[in-house]
């Protein structure tokens, strides 16, 4: 009752850990088997090694976490030659996070990435905010977007999901520019910019100033954005913000995701990804519901359903 | 094996201002061995604050699956730990991070321990595991003041101990270094747990020894798998060790002193 | 050591209760002395009465809360005939809330209620979410609030301070808009978009489907933008979002904000405003000022101080 | 005048299928005087949840200054309350609303007391002043089932009781207008709290008596500042009234009950 099969991924059910949460997955392995996953979106990869910024890189805000790693990752070969290898001993979909400075950077890391063996998919990141290039300035301009989804679209050789930034405006128009660009899918939201600032010293408590906010406090913007996007685009939606238990996986899926990430609560429960899975069952009977798929949309009355969905 | 559990409260008491000492009762104390690992907290029961807190082992007493944390009340996280109850249950991952190294080569050597203020507690089940295979610890504990120290007894119990306080309070007034001064203390190996300007002090006078640092830096996970901790390392711009896993406890040299 | 003076408002301290969450000041005046207060921003007037949205309006999240009340007022007559004379037996500026569904209809309230004689200041409101006209739509178009707050400037007999969205990808880029078409000041923030899905029913819990997310919650973005914002402009900023206590209000100082309005605090606890004017002095030494205009802007090491900081 | 106190929780026990009798102790339970107010009532220490949680006073004894709320666990706010304890302290906000109407017009006169599930709480104290003023109240309680049920010895000793229960079994199987009709209960006026279907049928059918209603609605302020509570009024499109300060007891007809 929980298996969802979306552009280039046969998920075995809709809970994933969510890009740069989980990191390669290799502490995560010794606490748990990972094949009980529906995938994992492993950590950015740059082409270059990336040290990332200075820390504190994070700070506790009420209801939530800013982090501003800044993309640090072994870059792409370290990537290719040590990390995926150790991944491939599961049978999990493995979605590829992708960024860097310039169209180039993601092309080259889509290229090669995307043949590596378990590599189902990528996810472009075009929203992070702790990196001065590239990253969110992708992610804001809907032409920019497009441009690069298609570069990338052209050197992938599996789906590409595009993954939003909240900061903008009109989250629907960037949605719209990227499924045109030919993008697969959609992994929404990235994290809100903020900032802490420390009582005795007035400055910012991150050393990169400010940061993406993540956990529960995002949850509600989070939802509104994939309910308004998924009635503008008809590409399956990754939903992710603030989930922590198995209800917040349910309203991710009323909202119109077809499937869900899990991010900080990682770092509270290094368990919750395991947990929650072990808890969807009982809780879609408990709502009536003997398959996830009927949960998918259902807080849009009169939406049709997209044709995946009816699959 | 790192593991999660709701562990007992055994007991909880202040032991000097603002200073308290947590046993906690369960399966997870099998885990520990090393001294100088850590635990993370969870001190509420919704998510705010949202992230745990990582706190010492101070003493692992295996025979009835009890550990102890000692653990300093400053901010809103340890503030709530404060007002948990013996009977209740605190929500525990652990052991983690790589503590101390201890092995039979120690065996009558002169090992000084020092720590400062909240760097202490791992200090007191590394002595008494040194103290089990033959080695000779010494202690050199700093704190703020007489009101703010703690097991000063535990540790004379273990081996010859001295202290400095920045008000002159308690020992020496001044720093550890002070103090390792004033008394000429001699001694095989270093291990210290601190703040980091003390660490640093350390790394820089005692060149010639064989010296261990326990770090402190701002954690996310806790584990390993958030890259929230993490530290330079000399001569790659790239390269970095996690406090968390790759440390907390580090060979003086192996990390830059800085974050 | 709490005085401020900002164009129209001579704050006996830097603490407001924020508009929409304080009605009219009539509860709140039957449980503590108003004269207390720096100011009030009353509640939003259109020019006619309004209900508002159906109930309910609103919904609890995570360290925060969603209001979809829609602007339910008296109308400009009932403010300006019931309300505003009520306030006038206390000692405090009043700043009264504008909005309306097009730039006539705020005109007419602009022009009128900047007439009332305990009117200081005017509050554009071109932030509100939770209506189907204006309210948003001028908060997140640069073009729009600009020719909306000069056509308001030329009709107010009061300062014109303008109310940002933070629904936006470049908050700076409207402040800097409306500084230019003749704004006193800004204030900021308005609430964040969200929603929330209801379990049962899969529905979202507010009858408007989205509303404005307040409270904690969102404090780290409220502060990061009044960071950026007051690095772009050189008018005053009134900060809010999120405050919660004095250690918030110093937090709020430190990004650049030179006064703070407190919100949703007031639902939790309607004492709040004056326990923190009255915690304000103690923290204030606590930290190392003897004035609250030393705190301004702290967090921007090298940032030159805008000229009516200095005075 | 409305006030907040910390007060103390004097006592705290499940009385019911998750239902629970909290009695509180405080300089409050002066300012109370009428049956239908409500308190608002802060679950936890921290802003999670955020908002406070409305709960009608069930009974007031101003000798001992302690007042009753009798409530039921439902969601994560009530959880949270339902594990305070005796000698702990709740914030609490209040009196907050209008009351039902009482005075000395009432004397002799039948009024009977109808409530459904959580709605029967503040007719306890309602009942107890309608009989201290030498009112004849009668009361129509309605629980889902026998297990949900509360407080019948207590309204028994007041006057005469009737019961429904969803499923039969206590009293006649179905709502309150069932039990009403079953009883032949004669009455010159109807006071009422439930769930809004229950008062719809209720003011639909009671048209010619004086008949009260109390209303429940989402809240957030509790005291009339933040419009989150109101109910449309009959023939005015902009017209209304809060829940919260103009309520939550109205006169059938004076507002829309669809909200
Ligand atoms: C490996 C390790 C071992 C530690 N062992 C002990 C111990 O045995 N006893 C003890 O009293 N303290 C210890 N600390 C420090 C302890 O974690 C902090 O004092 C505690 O997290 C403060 O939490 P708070 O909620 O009271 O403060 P807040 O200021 O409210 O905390 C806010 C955030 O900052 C983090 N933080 C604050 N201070 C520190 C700090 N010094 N180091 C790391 N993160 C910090 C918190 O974890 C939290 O995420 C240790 C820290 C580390 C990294
Ligand atoms: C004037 C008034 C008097 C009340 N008196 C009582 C009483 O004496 N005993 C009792 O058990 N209950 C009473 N209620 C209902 C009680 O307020 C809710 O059951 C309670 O708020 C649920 O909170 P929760 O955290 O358990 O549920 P959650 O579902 O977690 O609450 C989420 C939000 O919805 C609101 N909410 C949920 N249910 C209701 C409801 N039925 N009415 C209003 N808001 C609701 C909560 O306040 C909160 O903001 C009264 C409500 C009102 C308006
Ligand atoms: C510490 C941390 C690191 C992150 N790194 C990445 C990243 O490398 N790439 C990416 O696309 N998103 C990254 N994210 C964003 C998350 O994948 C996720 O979109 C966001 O945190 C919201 O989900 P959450 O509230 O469940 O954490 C990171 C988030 C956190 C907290
Ligand atoms: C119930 C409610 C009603 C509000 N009504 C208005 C309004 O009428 N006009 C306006 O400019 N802002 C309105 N706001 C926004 C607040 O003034 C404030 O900008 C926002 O809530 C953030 O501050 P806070 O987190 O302290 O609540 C309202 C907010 C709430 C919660
Ligand atoms: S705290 Fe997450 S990697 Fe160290
Ligand atoms: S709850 Fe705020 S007006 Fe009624």
């Amino acid at each position: 009752m929980l298996n969802i099969t979306l552009p280039g991924l046969t998920l075995k059910n809709p809970v994933m850990p969510a890009s740069g949460c989980f990191g390669f997955g290799k502490e995560f392995s010794n606490l748990y088997d990972l094949n009980k996953l529906g995938a994992i979106m492993i950590k950015a990869a740059t082409p270059e090694a990336r040290f990332g910024n200075e820390t504190p890189r994070v700070a506790e805000t009420p209801g939530g976490m800013l982090n501003a790693i800044g993309l640090q990752n072994p870059g792409l070969s370290g990537v290719i030659q040590t990390e995926l290898p150790r991944l491939e001993s599961f049978d999990v979909p493995i979605i590829a996070n992708v960024a860097g400075s310039s169209i180039e950077d993601y092309m080259e890391v889509a290229e090669r990435i995307s043949q590596a063996p378990n590599v189902a998919a990528l996810e472009l990141n075009i929203s992070c905010p702790n990196v001065k290039t590239g990253g969110i300035a992708f992610g804001t301009d809907p032409k920019m977007a497009a441009d690069l989804t298609e570069a990338v679209k052209r050197v992938s050789s599996v789906p590409v999901y595009v993954k939003l930034s909240p900061n903008v405006t009109s989250i629907s128009e960037i949605a719209i520019a990227v499924e045109q660009a030919g993008a697969d899918g959609l992994t929404m939201i990235n994290t809100l910019l903020g900032m802490r600032l420390d009582l005795k010293t007035g400055r910012p408590v991150l050393a990169n100033k400010t940061g993406g906010l993540s956990g529960p406090a995002i949850k509600p913007v989070a939802i509104r954005m994939i309910h308004e996007v998924s009635r503008a685009v008809s590409i399956p939606i990754i939903g992710m913000g603030g989930i922590q238990s198995a209800e917040d996986v349910l309203e991710f899926l009323y909202a119109g995701a077809s499937a869900v990430a899990v991010g900080t609560a990682n770092f509270v429960n290094p368990f919750i990804c395991s947990e929650i899975i072990d808890e969807l069952p009982e809780m879609l009977s408990k709502y009536g519901f003997s398959h996830v798929r009927e949960c998918i949309g259902r807080s849009h009355e009169d939406a049709p359903k997209p044709d995946y969905h009816r699959a | 094996m790192i593991g999660k559990e709701d562990m007992q409260i055994v007991s909880h008491k202040e032991i000097a201002k603002d200073i308290f000492e947590l046993v906690l009762q369960g399966e997870l104390t099998r885990q520990m061995t090393k001294p100088g690992q850590f635990v993370h907290v969870k001190v509420s029961e919704t998510f705010v604050p949202l992230l745990r807190r990582p706190i010492s082992i101070a003493r692992i007493s295996r025979e009835d699956r009890t550990f102890t944390i000692i653990y300093r009340k400053s901010g809103e996280g340890t503030a709530l730990l404060s007002s948990k109850k013996p009977g209740e249950k605190a929500d525990i991952i652990g052991p983690l991070g790589n503590g101390f190294p201890i092995d039979s080569s120690l065996k009558g050597k002169k090992v000084l321990l020092t720590g400062g203020g909240i760097g202490v507690p791992p200090l007191y089940e590394l002595s008494r595991q040194l103290k089990a295979i033959g080695a000779v610890p010494v202690h050199v504990l700093g704190f703020e003041n007489i009101e703010a120290s703690f097991y000063k007894e535990e540790f004379a119990r273990l081996g010859d101990t001295y202290f400095s306080t920045t008000d002159g309070s308690l020992g020496v007034k001044g720093f550890v270094t002070d103090a390792i001064s004033y008394h000429e203390i001699e001694f095989d190996s270093l291990y210290a747990c601190g703040p980091t300007p003390m660490l640093k002090a350390l790394e820089t006078r005692y060149t010639e020894r064989e010296v261990y640092l326990s770090l402190e830096e701002r954690m996310g996970c806790g584990i390993g798998a958030c890259f929230a901790c993490v530290c330079h390392i000399p001569n790659d711009p790239a390269g970095y060790k996690k406090v968390c896993s790759d440390g907390p406890v580090f060979r003086a040299g192996e990390v830059v002193l800085s974050c």
